[in-house]
């Protein structure tokens, strides 16, 4: 029975800057495999943004697999399970590749990953107790942010949230986990949907999908269309055009709504909520099977990896495990990413072990692993005209340089999303997203002054 | 022991603190009457002049002289001298008259006079001073030269009006023109910087460490930064 | 040419072709001295213009008024730097006691204004103008002078642009501070010629 | 006659008029100055480096005449400086005690070899950002210079990726302490003392496999120092120098030889 | 892994575009003039702009080495710079002159204040300029197209469109100022070659249409208002080359779109008021050249609006 | 208290009050000394320019001639015949006025000499050349019933006599020329008989 009434036109609105990188996307065709359990998992205690989990298990304890190892009070935290059945070996102090040093567990495998006896399907019949089962699911935004899901879905009272949006932009190259997720889960990511939709009361549901994915639009939109799968006809399947970053929230919720998110508000401030494809399947997932995450798809790819694939891999195993699985390397590696090459992050080695957040570990040789020497700036301007947030990066490397920190807040610095569009685009190869991390630094160090000195006085204040 | 004290109040004046290069004062006039060597000369004693007649007179007369009109006292006692020069000129030497125009009257603003009544006249005794005034003087006067001469042998071809150059190459008019002026002025200063070597940092706002106004303008905090240099 | 038309000419060229900084060479110390922030540079040339246009409103009637019925010329120099003097004290003094947001903004500039030539220089310009051109009057006098001191404006307000840029750049140590800047106004005085003649071509 | 006359007196009735002004004015617009805190501004180094814990040479020179600090803050000024005030101020000149900044790092490229090829803007604080910094200790220095560009004393230099400070001509300013992301570097009184070359905060084994020379907080030096001056805070050894004599007994003992002595 | 790897900051995947390649994408948009020169002017005129580049490009190494930084003359930069102060010049320009103006535009314009991507005026356009101030005869004295056909050893001199304009000679047709059948610099008269260059620029993205067209029509505009023959004025002195080569170069030009149209109509304005009130015929390098001074101010009164910034004001800043 | 306070403003005014005295006394005394030899010296440069362009004569009388910016001086022998007139003008060169003296011969209106006596506003090595011999030379027995022209502008003027321009100085020169043409028409109109 379709509503009429509820329905809604969708064309992408126009987004501005970008930057056109190479697609890229190997593994786009080939059917994800599943990885046997490692030898052994190290699973840090901190794999979101928020409170880091307390250890609840001691070396030489027995685990399995979604069983809980690491819990916080605090609500923005998300709890973090055993991905193997195994022994606890030992407790160690891991070196996170901000240069945070973070506590974690190392579980050795039994290889029988045995089903812990609480990984049951959770009750969900009223909002609260679907929003506590998402935050014992473990589910952290799985776009990549790892933003814990159910605070993202706590929508503060007075805020009215009117549309969903379901981020399958996946704009980096390379990747194409999201893309595998949406062509063999479709129907978990439509009853993920379904869910949310009605635990936040939304009736209208966008999901931003990018054109160079013409198979998965089209499921989607088969299921989509399918009365069963969306009765009230309140899903939309909109093709965005692919460019980058196409999928970061800000830029798809201007696409897909023509909203601009103030600087410093979230999606919920205009009223959207974006989830990632593969975050809304797994709701449905856990709603049905109870197992939190404890395991996830990434694309491992590169020019180093010798069979380029998508594989499901229980979280905290060793990177250097996973290209085992890939058949190794192809050649010396040069250069470890965990994520795509846009966003993701440099490794020092192979021993890192996959975290929540993944959804790539890409290997290159020499050739690709090296930048091209910086050099001067010239003014050529392209680094703003690639700016979606329509920032400068060029002015603000200038006020990086004079640590000029007012002018860094006047050219908005902090609304940089490090979407790395600009440095992409630099016939100078200047680090300017490293620049502009460092100028952030800055603002924030002296807003730190401030706050403090402001205590200070109150204090004095308080004294007198 | 005190000869050779005397000896420094001249010297200092003429390269460690010279006014123009070192201590940045009197610009104006330094870039603008520098078009020929002559000129440069004509301006150097007349200020010269104006500078020993002046830190004389204010140095006899510092116990007198009340805080609270200093400046225009001391203003008006260098107007006075100034006067008297442009007097003399226009009586016996009319040429220089006409070619340093309005800049003549001008000394009475230029800093360097100002500058040295209040920093140093104003403080110490009649003999100093006036040494200090001829060293400054000189020290002005060598350095206008050296830029008069830069920018007539290269803008005009001469030196003192005698063709020396333009026999070979057509002269650069840029130098004589205004950007001229300040190019040879900048590489000047860049010069005096490198031969005074790590002694004294560069100057690196103008005229500040000499300035007669230096207390006064520490408000102005982002533009004519106090920097404590060589005086 | 009609007095109006005239007038304007007079401002203009007091700003283009006659620029005091750029192609008469005064006031060059504030010049280089003021013009690192924008905000400086418009703050002094604010208070230079307003004392330009005071200075001339009272040297040009005591100039014509007093000295001169007298034979008394040649005081100019010592009559019109005192007044100056006079009046730069006074306005700064009555600033900061009636306008204290003027005197924050613009008050500080004052002091180093006594000494600055451009000042001097405007009041004694506008009557040797005056003396090769007898249509030239006081109106004339105090246009021009305001022209100068928007003149001043401009060459400061541009060149704290440029000084702005210079912030940024890898200027070879030798050359740092002074020497750079004057290179740069050398290159923007250089701009300034190509004026030349442009005052005189637009107003016929 | 009769011009001369007329001349002086049109220009001394002038003169009258200024300074009549000028005085009236002067008089009833007085702003009281704080003619000692200005004298002793003349005095100060004007570096508003903050070494002395104001904000800036006027602050400081304000709080010293109103009697508010002891002369002996400022550390660029150093002992002319010091006596300088005391003139100003009209009191006893106090010691200044000479004090140099030092950095707990002896990370050599050989002690701490870098664990990666990096790539990027060569600012500590940028690296620091990437994995802790390019050597294989996190903790240590990273050799960029950050320091080195704000020191205005010329007193730092990095040898071997390691910054090393010049006591001589370090003015205990603070700066660098500000700079460094890594808060390597403190203030220590300039004389015969141990320092700890090293911030290490791993355990022993992590701690020796990031770098040779790594402080392991085997707390052999500790109980060492006939004076207790060594205490161990975040797993490695820290020296207060107001109580370390010089001795040398811990540097003897350190079995990672990560205790240099300072003369 | 043997070896350490790689680490940098995000991105870890660049462009294929580098310096280097768009300096030699203009040096490209360049050579239709360098050729239309050649052929209106002779040989004469092709060895004058190699004569520049050689003294552009060693002027940089040499200056580069002086100053003990790293050499840079690989980013073309130079090159563009000496090609463009070649076809600045007069094609009987005395060559120690040529090889004078290299030598500032590199020395004093660009490396004294830091080398490429930091002078804050058009070096080419400064250098010329001066070359004009402290040149003004062997700057002003042009010879005739096809001079070299005639037999003459020496440039027959001739006046520019723009001077025989302001004297009411100027006889020739639109064509022959398309194609270049005029007195004037090297690479200034053909406007034919110039827009085949600009064209290329702007298909290969290396430049924006967005200085060109607002510069040509503001000119053409203003010609009209002030009563003189606007298309004249576009096609002749300088106007092209100066508006697809020389306003457009990104150091000294306004990075923003809107500081980009405000600098084009500037040196539009400039051009014409120079051209037809000023005593000098030649309006473009010195409206670009004032303009280029104006590019800091521009930018700042012209900064995008962040995505979804607030307006407000932060306190004490400017 | 309240005294004190007279004698703070007393104190500097008459301090400054009797500085003022006594420099001005100074000057006014340099003055007195100084001003006739100034005045000597602004006749002199005048009556010089005015001799370079009638060698011949002894004595000048200035003419009445009401033009703004035009000056005539009837050139007299010894013997107070009149031998010529000095006609001192100006027009607008490249960066002000260039003035020039004209010296006209009084029997056949033929020129003797030009002197461009001040053209500082011009740019030294161009415009300044315009007072240099080859320039002006070419002036000496031209006629003042016919005007005189720059060769560029021969065409707009065919009725003037056209005289070589400084090279790159075209707008010197012809301030020169338009000078020249002024001191004719003055000659023209204060001419005698
Ligand atoms: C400190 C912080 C607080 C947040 N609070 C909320 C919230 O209250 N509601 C919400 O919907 N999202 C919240 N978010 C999530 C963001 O909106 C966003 O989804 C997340 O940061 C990931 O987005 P990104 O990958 O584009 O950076 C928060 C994020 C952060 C970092
Ligand atoms: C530059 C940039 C690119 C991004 N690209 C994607 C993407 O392609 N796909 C995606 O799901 N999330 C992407 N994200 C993360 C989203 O902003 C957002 O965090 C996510 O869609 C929220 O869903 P989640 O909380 O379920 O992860 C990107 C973020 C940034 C800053
Ligand atoms: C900086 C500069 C100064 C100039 N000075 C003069 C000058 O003083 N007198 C003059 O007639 N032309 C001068 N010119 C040249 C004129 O602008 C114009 O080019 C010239 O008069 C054309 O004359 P021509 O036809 O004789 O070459 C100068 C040009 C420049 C660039
Ligand atoms: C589109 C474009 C135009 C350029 N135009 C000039 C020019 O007019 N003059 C010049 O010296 N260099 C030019 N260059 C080269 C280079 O950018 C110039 O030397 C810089 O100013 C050096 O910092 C140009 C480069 C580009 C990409
Ligand atoms: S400035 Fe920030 S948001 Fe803009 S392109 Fe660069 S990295 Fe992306
Ligand atoms: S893209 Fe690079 S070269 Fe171009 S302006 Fe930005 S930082 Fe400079
Ligand atoms: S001591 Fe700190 S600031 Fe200095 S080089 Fe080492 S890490 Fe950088
Ligand atoms: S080494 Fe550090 S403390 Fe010492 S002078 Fe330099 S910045 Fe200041
Ligand atoms: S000398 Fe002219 S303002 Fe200083």
């Amino acid at each position: 029975m379709k509503n009429v009434s509820l329905t809604f036109p969708v064309r992408p609105f126009s987004t501005r800057g970008g930057a056109k990188v190479p697609h890229r996307k190997n593994t786009a065709a080939m059917e994800t495999v599943v990885m046997p359990a490692p030898k052994e998992v190290i699973i840090p205690m901190s794999q979101h943004i928020g409170a880091p989990c307390n250890v609840i298990v001691r070396p030489g304890d027995h685990v399995d697999v979604g069983q809980s190892i690491g819990e916080n009070d605090s609500f923005v935290t998300a709890p973090i399970h055993a991905s193997v059945s195994g022994t606890v070996k030992k407790i160690i102090d891991l070196k996170m590749p901000n240069g945070s040093k973070v506590k974690a567990v190392v579980i050795e495998s039994d290889g029988k990953m045995t089903k812990s006896p609480y990984a049951v399907p959770p009750a969900a019949e009223t909002k609260e107790q679907l929003l506590l089962a998402i935050k014992r699911s473990g589910l952290v935004g799985l776009g990549g942010a790892g933003f814990p899901a159910h605070v993202k879905l706590s929508i503060p009272q007075d805020k009215k949230i009117d549309t969903l949006i379901i981020n399958g932009a996946e704009c980096e190259p390379y990747i194409t986990s999201d893309h595998r997720e949406i062509l063999e889960n479709s129907w978990d990511i439509l009853s993920g949907i379904k869910i949310v939709k009605d635990l936040l009361n939304v009736h209208r549901v966008i999901i931003g999908i990018e054109s160079n994915k013409p198979d998965a639009i089209k499921v989607l939109s088969q299921i989509a269309d399918n009365e069963a799968a969306d009765p009230d006809d309140e899903v939309r399947i909109l093709t965005l055009k692919s460019s980058y970053p196409q999928g970061a929230e800000k830029v798809l919720i201007r696409a897909c709504t023509g909203r601009k998110v103030p600087a410093g508000k979230l999606p919920a401030d205009v009223g959207c909520v974006v989830m990632n494809v593969t975050s809304v399947a797994f709701i449905a997932k856990y709603l049905k099977t109870g197992i939190p995450l404890v395991s996830k798809r990434i694309t491992v790819d590169g020019s180093a990896i010798k069979e380029p694939k998508n594989v499901i891999v229980p979280l905290g195993t060793p990177i250097k495990d996973v290209i085992e699985f890939c058949g190794g390397y192809k050649c010396e590696p040069k250069k470890i990413l965990m994520g795509g090459p846009m966003m993701g992050i440099a490794l020092t080695d192979d021993s890192m072990p996959v975290l929540k957040q993944n959804n790539a570990i890409l290997a290159f040789d020499e050739k690709d692993a090296k930048l091209a020497e910086e050099t001067d700036c010239i003014r050529c301007g392209k680094c703003l005209k690639s700016c979606p947030m329509s920032l400068m990066p060029e002015a603000i490397a200038g006020c990086v340089k004079l640590k000029d920190v007012k002018g860094l807040e006047k050219l908005n610095v902090m609304t940089c999303m490090e979407c790395g569009s600009c440095a992409f685009n630099c016939p100078a190869h200047k680090h300017l997203v490293q620049t502009i991390r460092e100028g952030k630094a800055m603002v924030r160090a002296e807003a730190m002054k401030k706050a403090e000195e402001q205590k200070k006085e109150e204090a004095k204040k308080n004294e007198q | 022991m005190e000869k050779k004290s005397l000896f420094k109040e001249f010297s200092k004046g003429i390269i460690k603190e010279n006014p123009v290069l070192c201590l940045v004062l009197g610009t104006c006039p330094t870039l603008a009457v520098t078009t020929s060597a002559s000129n440069a000369i004509g301006m150097g004693v007349a200020a010269t002049a104006v500078l020993v007649c002046s830190n004389m007179v204010i140095s006899l007369l510092r116990k007198v002289i009340p805080g609270k009109v200093r400046i225009p006292a001391y203003i008006t006692i260098i107007a006075g001298f100034v006067t008297i020069v442009q007097m003399l000129v226009q009586a016996f030497a009319p040429a220089i008259n006409d070619s340093l125009g309005i800049y003549l009257p001008l000394i009475v603003v230029n800093c360097i006079i100002l500058g040295r009544a209040e920093m140093f006249a104003s403080k110490n005794k009649v003999i100093p001073s006036m040494l200090d005034g001829l060293g400054m003087g000189v020290g002005f006067t060598a350095a206008m030269l050296l830029m008069g001469m830069i920018r007539e042998l290269f803008g005009a071809g001469s030196l003192f009006g005698i063709p020396i150059l333009s026999n070979f190459m057509s002269p650069v008019i840029a130098f004589i023109l205004p950007p001229g002026g300040f190019f040879v002025f900048g590489m000047l200063i860049a010069l005096a910087n490198k031969l005074n070597g790590g002694k004294g940092k560069a100057p690196e706002e103008v005229g500040c460490a000499g300035c007669p106004m230096k207390n006064r303008c520490q408000n102005i905090k982002d533009g004519c930064k106090t920097k404590e240099g060589e005086a | 040419m009609g007095t109006v038309q005239s007038l304007v000419s007079v401002f203009l060229a007091a700003i283009l072709t006659e620029n005091y900084v750029l192609s008469k060479f005064l006031g060059i110390c504030p010049f280089l001295g003021v013009s690192k922030k924008v905000n400086t540079a418009l703050g002094m040339s604010c208070a230079v213009t307003f004392v330009m246009v005071l200075a001339t409103a009272v040297t040009w009637p005591i100039y014509t008024g007093i000295l001169v019925p007298n034979n008394l010329a040649y005081l100019q120099t010592i009559v019109f730097i005192l007044v100056i003097a006079g009046l730069v004290q006074l306005v700064e003094i009555a600033l900061k006691k009636y306008m204290p947001p003027l005197y924050n903004s613009l008050g500080i500039y004052l002091p180093l204004i006594t000494t600055n030539c451009a000042v001097l220089g405007v009041t004694m310009l506008v009557l040797e103008k005056a003396a090769a051109d007898v249509t030239y009057g006081y109106g004339h006098a105090l246009v021009n002078a305001f022209g100068a001191g928007i003149g001043f404006l401009v060459a400061m307000v541009m060149f704290a642009g440029v000084r702005q840029r210079l912030e940024t750049c890898d200027i070879p140590k030798s050359l740092k501070g002074l020497p750079i800047t004057l290179v740069a106004a050398s290159l923007t005085s250089l701009s300034f010629l190509g004026f030349s003649g442009l005052v005189e071509g637009l107003m016929g | 006659m009769n011009e001369i006359l007329i001349a002086v007196l049109i220009v001394a009735a002038m003169g009258l008029i200024i300074g009549l002004i000028l005085a009236v004015a002067s008089v009833i617009m007085a702003v009281p100055k704080d003619e000692k805190a200005e004298a002793v501004l003349e005095v100060l180094p004007g570096a508003n480096c903050g070494a002395c814990g104001y904000s800036g040479c006027s602050g400081y020179a304000k709080a010293l005449a109103h009697g508010e600090a002891q002369p002996g803050l400022c550390s660029p000024g150093g002992e002319e400086c010091v006596k300088a005030i005391a003139k100003v101020l009209g009191v006893e000149a106090g010691a200044i005690e000479r004090k140099t900044a030092v950095v707990k790092c002896d990370g050599t490229g050989e002690n701490s070899p870098l664990k990666m090829e990096y790539q990027g803007i060569t600012t500590c604080a940028a690296a620091a950002a990437l994995h802790g910094g390019t050597k294989n200790c996190s903790y240590g220095c990273i050799g960029f210079g950050d320091c080195v560009n704000v020191c205005e004393y010329d007193a730092i230099a990095v040898e071997d990726n390691v910054a090393r400070i010049n006591p001589a001509k370090c003015k205990s300013c603070g700066m660098c302490v500000k700079t460094c992301p890594k808060h390597l570097i403190s203030i220590v009184p300039l004389k015969k003392q141990a320092v700890v070359m090293c911030s290490n905060c791993d355990k022993g084994a992590a701690a020796t496999a990031a770098c040779r020379t790594a402080c392991i907080a085997c707390m052999k030096c500790a109980k060492t120092c006939p004076v207790g001056a060594i205490k161990i805070e975040n797993l490695h050894a820290v020296v207060n120098p107001q109580l370390c004599t010089g001795c040398g007994e811990c540097a003897k003992v350190c079995p990672k030889n990560c205790i240099g002595m300072m003369q | 892994m043997n070896s350490n790897m790689y680490v940098s900051a995000s991105p870890h995947l660049r462009s294929g575009i580098s310096t280097t390649s768009i300096m030699r994408d203009v040096v490209i948009a360049l050579l239709p003039s360098v050729v239309a020169g050649s052929i209106i002017f002779g040989v004469r005129a092709l060895l004058i702009v190699a004569l520049t580049v050689a003294s552009c490009v060693v002027s940089e190494y040499i200056s580069r080495k002086v100053m003990k930084r790293n050499n840079t003359i690989g980013d073309l930069s130079a090159v563009v710079t000496g090609v463009l102060l070649g076809l600045n010049y007069p094609v009987g320009i005395n060559p120690v002159m040529a090889v004078f103006g290299g030598v500032v535009a590199i020395v004093v314009v660009k490396q004294m204040f830091g080398g490429i991507g930091q002078n804050f005026v058009n070096p080419a356009l400064a250098a010329r300029i001066i070359l004009l101030v402290s040149f003004p005869t062997d700057m002003t004295t042009w010879a005739s197209p096809f001079y070299y056909t005639q037999g003459a050893v020496d440039a027959v001199t001739s006046a520019t469109p723009l001077a025989q304009n302001a004297a009411g000679t100027f006889s020739g047709s639109y064509l022959d100022l398309f194609l270049g059948n005029v007195g004037g610099c090297i690479g200034e008269t053909c406007a034919l070659a110039i827009l085949v260059g600009g064209i290329y620029l702007i298909a290969r993205k290396v430049i924006s249409p967005i200085i060109p067209v607002t510069y040509i029509a503001t000119v053409f505009v203003l010609a009209f208002v002030m009563g003189q023959d606007p298309l004249f004025h576009v096609l002749s002195g300088g106007v092209m080359l100066g508006a697809f080569f020389m306003a457009t170069d990104y150091t000294t030009s306004p990075i923003t779109s809107k500081g980009k149209v405000i600098f084009a109509m500037g040196c539009g304005l400039m051009t014409m008021l120079i051209r037809v009130y000023a005593n000098l015929p030649e309006g473009v390098s010195f409206s670009i050249v004032l303009m280029n001074i104006l590019v800091p101010h521009i930018e700042n009164l012209t900064r995008p609006k962040a995505f979804g910034e607030i307006k407000k004001k932060i306190k004490g800043d400017k | 208290m309240k005294n004190s306070r007279l004698k703070e403003i007393l104190i500097p005014t008459v301090s400054l009050f009797v500085i003022c005295l006594c420099v001005t006394a100074l000057l006014a005394v340099t003055n007195a000394v100084t001003k006739d030899a100034i005045a000597y010296q602004q006749e002199l440069s005048a009556a010089e320019s005015r001799q370079a362009v009638c060698p011949d004569a002894v004595d000048f009388e200035k003419v009445e001639y009401d033009v703004q910016g035009v000056e005539c001086y009837k050139a007299l022998d010894e013997s107070g015949n009149l031998i010529g007139y000095a006609i001192s003008s100006a027009s607008r060169g490249y960066g002000g006025d260039v003035k020039v003296m004209t010296g006209v011969n009084a029997e056949d209106g033929s020129v003797i000499a030009i002197n461009v006596y001040d053209n500082s506003g011009e740019t030294p090595g161009l415009g300044v050349n315009t007072s240099g011999e080859k320039f002006t030379s070419q002036f000496a027995g031209l006629s003042s019933g016919t005007g005189v022209t720059v060769d560029k502008d021969a065409g707009k003027n065919p009725d003037s006599v056209a005289v070589d321009s400084v090279t790159g100085a075209t707008i010197s020169s012809r301030a020169v020329t338009n000078a020249v043409n002024q001191a004719f028409e003055a000659y023209n109109a204060v001419k005698e008989g």
